[in-house]
Order: structure tokens, then C-alpha cells, then sequence
């Protein structure tokens, strides 16, 4: 095990994937000789040259279909989509095409393709650079959709996309890539489709996943000093969605805050609020609340973006609120390992 | 194969003079068994038998069965949800196809893609597409996977990508080109100019009408041919794939005929008149190939009847395959959504939970 | 009032928007010369010629990203996008640019345009026509989305949306073109962001929109025989949503089910299940079921696809799983208005 | 204004002769102005006052200059992410400009674009724009709004859309220019080659990289002009945009330049060598410019240094008016979602609920 970068462990997936499987190769804007906008594909241009990892035009919808074209034929493209934002020139070819050729064709063509792609705010990028648009995608049968927030799942997710023989989006977050975490060494792989409880906990279940599961993980630290006994799930899939870890968490718990970047409204949260007010209605003690993102336009103005995103003081507010809803009075200093 | 005139006579051209009169008839074979299918198929769909949309090659049948005649088996072909013609002069069983318009299991993708989305694995027809442009993207990909793992050269496999002439106007067609050009693919854009889109004149929808001069902001060389010349057709598409597979270069050719009917088989197309009407039943390639061909004494009158006749039979037969074969099972749902399985996929059907009590009894609930 | 149908009430409703209003200008694929792919602006470019009822190329991108220029200059163009599939490729225009424009810019620019189109299955038009997007819409602040049921709502929803100085979206329903209702002669203005309860009822609450609402209907109609007294919803409105409505109804009957078109996972019906999980939680006696699409790329076969959509029958047994969930026994022949 | 030599020397052209020493001494002013604000918005952004992205015109003050010169005040303007000379150029406030930048309450955008989105509604600056060709439909639409209430003629409106080069392989390039082309819109498309879209050449990326050749595909005429050269871009792109508002028809202009540094200001441009590092410096427009000036007596050696340190000046002063503004509010998050109010919106800040028991108390929620 070493300690490196969710950059680092995504990028070192990649070199061990192009290595392994001949048929592997990268497309996107400036992966090449830029060397990728947020540095993923550092090095891979020089290692593997450009039939491995191939520079294209800014034409998301041309290249993304071609990625679909060369999985039709066999090839393994892993597609870098500079961040979600610019998926929807592209989405056509996700939506319409890729996600659905396997079923439409009857089964006779196989659509083995990575679209890798960041999204998140936070960084002053503004309303068009800022968005969490993936219940586009998890919103589709046909598509996979994985949602790493740690290193290690980075690792073990990214190479179950790349062997998978569906259509895989991997949401990446700027926020993540220098965070840091501990990789297994060797192979490793996640299965698609399966949440982790990454903290037990017995007053609450926090659901998250990318950033918002570290979010949710220092929520739960911040807690357990008032006695605040926080389980965390994180999704790490988004489609399939792992109901049942979920609920089974929440029906030990009684409790349920759902922790999201992207806007109230629709969003992924909703998904898991109806899951859970559906599969754990008999032992809730509390409505399951959302913590989400404003719902506007991000703006660019620091305070104003700061107000918008949800964070883990929002977070530990609206804990403590469905705690309170539910009559619940902390157990100070216990043990909180559930 | 440079640009020829425009709206030349709906005639084989002199080309034709050294052909073999077996390949000739065959041609010629092709091109009513295309007609008769889908004279038959507008009727199945009055009938009910067929439903969503119907788009018939009526009136492209020579551009149809020359460019299949020019395609090897070894490449690959994407074209639009027009692609019944295609399908067939392909080599797929008219029976299989009927039978995905009618929706059934026997059809060549097995019912669930329907009269736009034909497709054959074996046949290398890698799908009929119904967004429009859909195709170009993927058709451009097929051609880097063939540039990936080989050389330009006579026996390079090559990708033909069908589209319409609105079709020129969509974002796809210049990201498609354009990568097609900097990555230099073996592939052949063929624009089947039918002088409509739905009810939109090219006149109407292209800064450039004259559509095999788009190229040039590729700098990709394009080509016009007359798409009633089923020989012509054949050279000019022959001559572009072999370009594409030898130097790995794209090429666009566009081959202009014109539709007979409406967009649709539901379209009465009234935004056209009855004067315009006549002229293009004036210009139909199938009477008109027939006619030279007996002019010329490559057929005789008889084994035309023959021909036709035979034509008839093969869609009756289609018909009646079809028809005798069942609809997929409702039990198959599900088959194909995914390749690879997965945990926690949920295949409920509507009304069912994914989530609901029987979960919490540990029985899976819609698993 | 007349009776007429939705096509027609859309109809008359831009024709006389067209007159009343010189900016209103029409922008789409196929409006003019073919009168519309279903006839919705038939006659119209006869009436007020090619400059206001402008035939596009199918550019999608282009159009719809004109018609936000057009907008910004004080036009107020209607767009139509043929089907919501072909939406996706102009979603980048949509979503990126006329939802942001008036947040981004600091209120200086308005964005004064509708985009009309029609979603929905159960036509055979297989896979890529079939869809139900709305939710792509519906999630994003800066944008309206309304989805009327009915010929009087398409009338007064789509007047509201011409008039409106933000982007609206109007969900059509390919299958509700033919539907016939009243429709109230002269100004008739439905307001953005109200939902309506459209039959009352004490037992149970079926939440719709669109297509959906009238399947509510028809369940209702046909469980009064058994003695259920159905309370229909009919949302209207996407976005905003009109939670205070829905939730007073669900806190008034006890028991909710949702009905939608879309797919199940990250549907409209996950936000209106969480919405009442929520917003009712202290009076629910069920929890709230949904009834969706399956969730599969919509087959062309016809057993298939009538497998694979939401239909009145599924409601009916799920309306009556949920009454039997909560132990309630039907008051045969009771009056049944709430 | 037909095409012209690439790569010629960056010294304004001929056509100068016969310009107003004022004006070109104004025009000098604009470029020196442009070339300190770029140069301290660098360091303010490396002081972290600036967040986000921040891309410079370093490098392009001449075509930048030239392009607003040509601008009446009537025309509207669209723009991309690389958008800080031209609001100064067209005639916004320094200091607001850099409160943009800054994220104050005072700036172009009120704080809420970024330097990537200056818009001034009062200049008919319609925006900077961040989603790569996201500016040319709108810009196209703006067009379409202009021919919609007016004929063409020398005293139409038009529109200028900027692009860059990269930007000509996206397909709303494609579908931007075709629908200017059927509609006959009055606009001028120009592109402002810097060579590089991030790291990727011209010559990488388009299958045509002569680019103003690409307007044939919509047989739009096209042109290229030194970008280096202010009177020549001004004048080329005048021509396009009388051309374009006297006969409602667009036009397609390339303006060819260098971009002195990274993409932005965070990127080193690794990729360029220390040799093409020192040949851009070697065409920098400014100190050629300066040099010509001087030259041929338009300007005193001394004046020179004056105008150099006026626009020092006015860049710290709209460094210090920034510093100085308020950001905004965090009350005013909301304002300005939606222009038209409407029951329901939702305005939960995050950890809020929108159907909380407040709510069931009658009193609003988060409404
Ligand atoms: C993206 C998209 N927009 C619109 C449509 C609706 N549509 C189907 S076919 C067609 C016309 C296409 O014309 P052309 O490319 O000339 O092909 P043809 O039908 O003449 O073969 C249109 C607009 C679609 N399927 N996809
Ligand atoms: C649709 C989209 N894809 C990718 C990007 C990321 N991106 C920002 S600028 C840029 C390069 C643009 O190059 P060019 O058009 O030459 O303009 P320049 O930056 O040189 O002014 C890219 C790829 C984006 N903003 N939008
Ligand atoms: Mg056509
Ligand atoms: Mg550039």
C-alpha cells in the first residue's frame, strides 16, 4: 500500500491499464502534449505515443462518438471529457447512442468505453464550469455510473471500467484530485454497483458519495465528540445504485441525511431520499433531509459561491436537526463504533 | 470521379459499356427486389403490421445497390434509419428484415430496433441510426479503430458512413470530417442527396448546396455523382473506398437521386406538387435501368418479368416469414440492457419497487 | 369554451400569441413548409410568412442557441425541437447558456424564449424517440419547465411561457396531441410553478404531470368503483415545483403514489417521492410508491415496449398495494369526494 | 482585404500612411493599456485576488485594438473566456473590468461572471463566454434579431462574433455559420488564430488550417489579416462588417497572432521550446508598434513613456477601486436566477429544506 493522490492513482491506472491491454487507449482534449488539463495523463503521450493516447480537436460529440465507433470494433477507449460541464456537447453520443446500442441491436454489438470526467464547484469557475450534472447519466439504463471519492476506489473503480464491457462514466471531482489516500498495490478492483459503509455509526446514516463522503466522513469526526455516533455510506455507484446497503443501514440507524454537490431540486439525493423513505419506512424516526447546493447559477464572487455549496458545517447542522426531530439526546463520550 | 453534371438522364452511363451482363442483371435484380420490398412494406404499414416510423429507399435504389456493390465484405457500413435497401442489397435475408419491422424475434436485431435500426454483426451493417448525424461519430470511430490496428494499404478493411443532405447541416458532420482529416481514417462519407429533408429543399438548408463541396474545409476531396446511375454509383463509391483504405484518407462522394414519396410513409408530401410529382416519377432509375438493359439486350423482356416476378415472391415469402415468426418475449425484457453484469441492476417492471418489503426480507425484491 | 384538442389549443395558442405580439417569432425544424412533424403550426407560415415562422437546417445547437441571441435582443422566440431526444443536442445551449445568462451576466440580459417539445413512448419509435427527459430540465435553476395535462393547461401554460422573460420549457406528450378537453375562449393564463388538484379524493394522492395525469384519471375512475376515493395531483409544473400543493394533499389523504413516464432511477418521481417522504412524513400511513418506466432502452417491438411503460393498470395495483400496506379497507359506494 | 502573407512582420501595414496621428497614438494607448491590465491581472492572480480561470490577450492588443475599432457603438459584441482587452478596448471602466476579476459586487458582471464572462449591456458587450463556441448561436441569434426588425443597408446593426481558432472544430462553428449563411444574417465571424487552442496546433486540430478558407463550406467569404497589425485588422474587419450589414450576409475573418504566454495564467506552456518562446517575443505587436510610431515621428519618444505610465497608473488605479468594492452580498445569492417571478422557487440555502414543518405551520418554508 502507498499513500498517493487520487491524481496519481487514476493516472497510474491508466499507464497499467494501456500496458496491459493493447486494445486500451485514451481520447481527449489535451492529454497528449499538454498533458492533460488537470495532469492525469502526465507522461502517457511519451510512454505510449500518440495511437495510445491520441490528442483530438475540441469536438466532445465527434470524439465521444468515435470512442463509441472504436468500442463497436473492439477497442477499449477511455474517453477524458475535460469536466462534466462539456458533456453535454457530447451527450447525444452517451445518451443516444452508446447507452443504448447494446439493447436497440439486439445484443450483437458490445460498447466497451470510459468516459472519464470531473465535475464539482468550488473553484471560481463559475456558473458554465461548476456543475454536478451526473443524474444525467445515472438517470439512463444502458450507461454505468461510478463515483470514486477515494484513491483507492479511484484505482479499484476505473479498472472495473475499463474491463467492463458497458459504457462506464467515472465522475471524477476537482476537488479530489490532490486529495491524498492509501492504494492497494497490484491489481485491484472495485465492483461496479456496490456502496461501502466507510464509517460505522449508530445515530444516523450520512449518504454521500465522490467529495461529498469525505464531507460526510469529517461531519462524522466533528460529531463524535458530541457523542454523535455517524455512519457514513458512500455510494462509489451511482447505476447501478446499491439500494440495499443503504437501507440496511438506515433501518440500524432510524435516521438519514443525504449529502450532495449538485442542486436540490432532481438531483441524485432525491433518488436516495425516495429509497430510503421507501425501504426503511417502518423504522425511520426522522424524514430523511438533503443537504445540496443552492439553486442557482454558481457565481464566481468567493462569498457567493461559499453560500451556495454545501459543506460540513451545513451538514453537521441538519444532523443535528434530525437528531433533534426525533427526540434523540447524544450518549457523551460512548463509543460510537456500531 | 470528379464533379459531373447535375441532373443528368436517369441512365447507366457509358461505363456500363464493358460490364458483365450477369453482374448487370444482378444489379438490376437488386434493385426490384428493393422496390418491391418497399412498396410491400407501405402496405404492411397501412396494415398495421408495422409501426414508429417507416422511411423508404423508393426512388434511391440505384445509389442503393451501387453502393453496396462497392463496399467489401470485410468493411464496414453505418447509415441512417432509411436502411431497409441497404440491408438488402447488403445480403441480409428479406425475411429477417420484415420481420424486425414487424417487430419480431427473428428480426435482424431482433425486434427491438425496428424499421431505423437495422443492424447486422455478420454483414458488418453496423446499424440504421435515427438522430440524425448519430451515425457520423461512431462510423468515424470504426475507421480509427481500423487505423489503429493497421496501415493504409489495398487490403486496409474501410468504413462507409451513410447520411442524408439535411444531414450536412448538423454539428456532427463537421466534427466527424474533421477528425477524419487530422487523424486520417480509412473512411467514405457518401451523401445521399434526395433534394429533401423532410420537406426542407437543400437550396433551403445549406450555405452551400452544391454538398460534395463541403469537404473542402477538411480539405477532404469530394465528388458528385448521379445517384440513378446504379454503375456510377458503384464506380464513384469504388474509388473513394479504395483512396480511404490505401491511404488512409477520408473522402466524401455525394450521390444525388431523388424520393419518390414522402419523408415517411405516413408523409402525403402536399408541400410537393402534382407537376413536381410528375417529374420525378420521370426520373425513377428502376424503369429507366430496365429499359436500357433491354435495349441493350443484356435482359431480355421476359427474364424481366422473370426478374419481377421473382422480386414479388421473395417479399411474399418475406412476409409470410414474419408474420409466422413470434414477437420477442416479454420474459426478455431485460436481455441486452447490459453486456457485462453488475450488481444491483434493477429490472423492475412499472409498478414494481426496487426497494420495496420483500428487500428487508432478504428475497431480493426486483433484482 | 370549446372542445378541443391539445394540438389544436397549442395551435391556437401561438397563432394568437403571433398576433398579439410582433416580437413572437417561431423557430424549428419543419414548422413552416411540412407545418410541423405533428402539425402543431400548420397554416401558421401562411399567416405571418417565413420571417416569423422560420424553417430551420436541423441544427439544433445552432437554432436553439439563436433563438437565446434573438432573446437577449428582445425577441421572444418558440422554439420547437421535434422530440425531447433530439433536446440533447442542443442541451448545451439550453442548460450552459439560456439558463445562466441572467444570474452569469448580473441581471443584465433577459432571456425571453420557450422551447416546446413533446416527449413520451409508446409509439414504436424504439429506443432514441422515446424518451422522457424532463428531468434534465427540471433539475436546473434559471430554467422553467412545465408539462400541461390537458388542452385548457397547454393553452394557458404555453401563454404564461411566451409571456415569461426566462427560458421556459413546455413538455409536450406525443400521446396527448389527439386528447380533446374544454378550453376557455379568449386570455386564459395558467401561472408557472402552480400545481392543481384535478380530482379530489380522501384516500389516497397520485401525483402526475403530463400524460400521466390522465392516467391518474382513469385509475381513479375506475378504483371509485371499488370504493376508493382517488385525490389526483397534477403537477403542471416542473420547475418550480409546487411542494406546498402535493405534500397538503398526501398530508390530507395519507397515502401517496407517484406516476411517471421516465425511467424509475433519478425519475421526476424520486424529487415528488422525496418531497412528500419529507413534507409528510408525520401523517403518512404508506410509504410512497412510484410507477415508472422500466428501466430499460425502450424496445420497438410492441409486447416489449408495452411491458416496459407505466400504464393505468400498474397504477390501480400499486394504489392498491399501498391502501393494503396501511391496512385500509375501501367504504364501498361512499361518496368519494374528499 | 483578400488574403494576406502568414506570418508577416508584425509592423503595422501601408494603410497607415494616411491615419490620423491621433488615432494612432490612441491606438497605442489601448494596446499599452490592455498590456499592463493583462500583465497585473497575472500578478493579482498569483496574489490570489483573482480566482478561477483567468486568460490573457498578451500577445493579441492589436488584433484586440483593431477589431473594437471597427466596432460602432450600435453593434453588439460576443465574445469568449479571453475577454478582458476587448471590454477595456470597447470602452468599459478599468476599474470595473478588474472588479470583475476581483468577484466584486462593482464589477462588469456584478461579481458574479468572472473574468471569463465580462458583459456591459450599455457597450452591447453580449458577454465572454467559457463553453467553447457556446458565443456563436447566440451571436447568430443576435443577428437574426437585427434582420428580423430591419433590412440591410450601410446603417443595419451587426453583430461580431469572436472565436478562436481551436474553436473552428466544434459544431456550433458548423451550424453557426451555415444558419448565418441561409438566413442572411449581418455578422462578421472572426477568428482570432493565436496558434494554439491550449497546447494543440492549428495544424493538429483542423483539417483546413488555412481557417478563413473554412467559410466555403457555407460559401461565406473569408479572409485573413496580420493580427499584429492594428490598422490592418481594423480596416479587414470593417470591410467584413459594412459587407455584412449592407447586404445582410456574413463574413469570415482571420486574424492571425501569437499568444505570449500559457493558455492561462496557470499554465508554465511546458510545451513550447525556449527558442519558439523567444520568436514569439520577437512579433510581441506592442513594442513593434511603439517602435513604427516613434519611427515615423507619430510619437515622441517621451510621450511614449507618458502613455506607458498612464496606463500604469490607471491599472493600479482599477486594481485599487477593486480592492476597495464590496464583494457581493451573500443576501443577494438569489437575485437575478429569474427575471419573471413565479410562485415555488425554491431559495433553500444548503442544509435548508423545501418542505421542512415550517411549511405545515403556514409559514412559507424556504420560499
Ligand atoms: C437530431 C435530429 N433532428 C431531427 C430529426 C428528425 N428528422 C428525421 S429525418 C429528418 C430529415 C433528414 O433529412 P436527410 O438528412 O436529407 O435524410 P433523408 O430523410 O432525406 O434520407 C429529420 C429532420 C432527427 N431524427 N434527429
Ligand atoms: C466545449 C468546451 N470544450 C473544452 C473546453 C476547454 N477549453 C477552454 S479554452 C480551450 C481552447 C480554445 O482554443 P481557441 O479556440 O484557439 O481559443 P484561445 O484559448 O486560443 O483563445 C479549451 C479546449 C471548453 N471551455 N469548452
Ligand atoms: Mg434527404
Ligand atoms: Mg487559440
Amino acid at each position: 500500500m502507498a499513500v498517493v493522490t487520487y491524481r496519481q492513482a487514476l493516472h497510474d491506472t491508466l499507464q497499467a491499464e494501456l500496458r496491459r491491454d493493447e486494445n486500451v487507449l485514451l481520447i481527449g482534449e489535451e492529454i497528449g502534449v499538454f498533458e492533460g488539463s488537470y495532469k492525469i495523463t502526465a507522461g502517457l503521450l511519451d510512454e505510449f505515443g500518440p495511437r495510445r493516447v491520441r490528442d483530438t480537436p475540441i469536438s466532445e460529440e465527434g470524439f465521444a462518438g468515435a470512442a463509441v465507433g472504436a468500442a463497436m470494433l473492439g477497442l477499449r477507449p477511455i474517453v477524458e471529457i475535460m469536466t462534466i460541464n462539456f458533456s453535454l456537447l457530447a451527450i447525444d453520443q452517451i445518451v443516444n447512442h452508446a447507452a443504448k446500442m447494446h439493447a436497440m441491436f439486439g445484443g450483437q454489438v458490445r460498447v466497451p468505453m470510459v468516459i472519464r470526467t470531473p465535475g464539482g464547484g468550488g473553484q471560481q469557475l463559475a456558473a458554465t464550469h461548476s456543475q454536478n450534472l451526473e443524474v444525467y447519466y445515472a438517470h439512463v439504463p444502458g450507461l454505468k455510473v461510478v463515483a470514486p471519492a477515494t484513491p483507492a476506489d479511484a484505482k479499484g473503480l476505473l479498472t472495473a471500467a475499463i474491463r467492463d464491457d458497458d459504457p462506464v462514466l467515472v465522475l471524477e471531482n476537482l476537488a479530489l484530485y490532490n486529495t491524498k489516500g492509501e492504494v492497494p498495490d497490484g491489481e485491484h478492483t472495485v465492483p461496479i454497483g456496490t456502496a461501502a459503509v466507510i464509517r460505522s455509526g449508530s445515530d444516523v446514516t450520512v449518504v454521500a458519495y465522490s467529495r461529498g463522503s469525505l464531507v460526510a466522513l469529517e461531519a462524522a469526526r466533528r460529531l463524535e465528540a458530541d457523542g454523535i455516533s455517524v455512519e457514513v455510506v458512500d455510494l462509489r455507484s451511482l447505476r447501478p445504485l446499491d439500494r440495499q446497503t443503504v437501507c440496511a443501514s438506515v433501518r440500524k440507524t432510524t435516521r438519514a441525511v443525504v449529502f450532495e454537490d449538485d442542486w436540490l431540486s432532481y438531483g441524485i439525493g432525491a433518488e436516495i431520499a425516495a429509497t430510503i423513505a421507501e425501504g426503511a419506512f417502518d423504522r425511520l424516526d426522522a424524514p430523511v433531509r438533503r443537504v445540496a447546493a443552492a439553486e442557482v447559477p454558481l457565481p464566481y464572487a468567493k462569498p457567493l459561491e461559499r453560500a451556495a455549496l454545501p459543506d460540513a458545517t451545513a451538514l453537521v447542522r441538519v444532523i443535528h436537526e434530525t437528531l433533534d426531530a426525533s427526540g434523540f439526546t447524544a450518549h457523551p463520550a460512548a463509543s460510537t463504533v456500531g | 470521379m470528379d464533379a459531373i453534371q447535375e441532373r443528368t438522364a436517369s441512365r447507366p452511363s457509358a461505363a456500363s459499356a464493358g460490364e458483365d451482363a450477369q453482374l448487370l442483371r444482378d444489379y438490376y435484380r437488386q434493385m426490384t427486389l428493393i422496390r418491391s420490398f418497399e412498396l410491400r412494406a407501405a402496405e404492411m404499414y397501412t396494415r398495421a403490421k408495422i409501426g414508429g416510423y417507416c422511411h423508404l429507399n423508393l426512388g434511391e435504389e440505384a445509389t442503393v445497390v451501387g453502393l453496396m456493390a462497392a463496399l467489401r465484405p470485410t468493411d464496414y457500413l453505418f447509415t441512417t434509419y432509411r436502411d431497409h435497401g441497404y440491408a438488402l442489397a447488403r445480403g441480409a435475408d428479406p425475411g429477417r428484415v420484415m420481420a424486425e419491422l414487424f417487430g419480431r424475434a427473428t428480426g435482424l436485431s431482433g425486434g427491438r430496433g425496428g424499421s431505423m435500426h437495422l443492424f447486422d454483426a455478420g454483414l458488418r451493417m453496423l446499424g440504421g441510426y435515427a438522430i440524425v448525424g448519430g451515425q457520423m461519430p461512431p462510423a468515424t470511430g470504426a475507421a480509427l479503430a481500423i487505423a489503429h490496428r493497421g496501415g493504409p494499404g489495398p487490403d486496409s478493411e474501410a468504413v462507409m458512413c451513410l447520411l442524408g443532405d439535411g444531414t450536412t447541416n448538423i454539428g456532427a458532420f463537421h466534427e466527424s470530417l474533421n477528425l477524419a482529416a487530422v487523424w486520417h481514417l480509412p473512411i467514405a462519407y457518401i451523401i445521399v442527396n434526395n433534394h429533401l429533408g423532410m420537406g426542407t429543399s437543400v437550396e433551403a438548408a445549406s450555405g452551400e448546396p452544391a454538398l460534395y463541396r463541403r469537404g473542402s474545409a477538411y480539405r477532404i476531396p469530394g465528388a458528385r455523382v448521379d445517384g440513378n446511375d446504379v454503375i456510377a454509383v458503384r464506380d464513384a463509391a469504388q474509388a473513394a473506398l479504395d483512396q480511404a483504405r490505401s491511404e488512409h484518407r477520408p473522402r466524401l462522394l455525394e450521390a444525388v437521386s431523388y424520393r419518390l414519396r414522402g419523408h415517411s410513409v405516413v408523409d402525403p408530401a402536399q408541400y410537393r406538387s402534382a407537376q413536381e410529382t410528375q417529374r420525378l416519377r420521370a426520373q425513377d432509375p428502376l424503369p429507366a435501368f430496365r429499359a436500357y438493359l433491354i435495349d441493350h439486350h443484356i435482359l431480355e423482356p421476359d427474364t424481366a418479368v422473370r426478374i419481377d416476378e421473382e422480386a414479388e415472391r421473395a417479399v411474399t415469402a418475406a412476409v409470410d416469414f414474419a408474420d409466422a415468426s413470434p414477437p420477442p418475449d416479454t420474459e426478455t425484457l431485460f436481455d441486452h440492457v447490459y453486456a457485462t453484469e453488475v450488481a444491483n441492476t434493477y429490472r423492475g417492471l412499472p409498478g414494481d419497487t426496487p426497494i420495496g418489503p420483500a428487500v428487508h426480507a432478504g428475497s431480493g425484491g426486483g433484482e
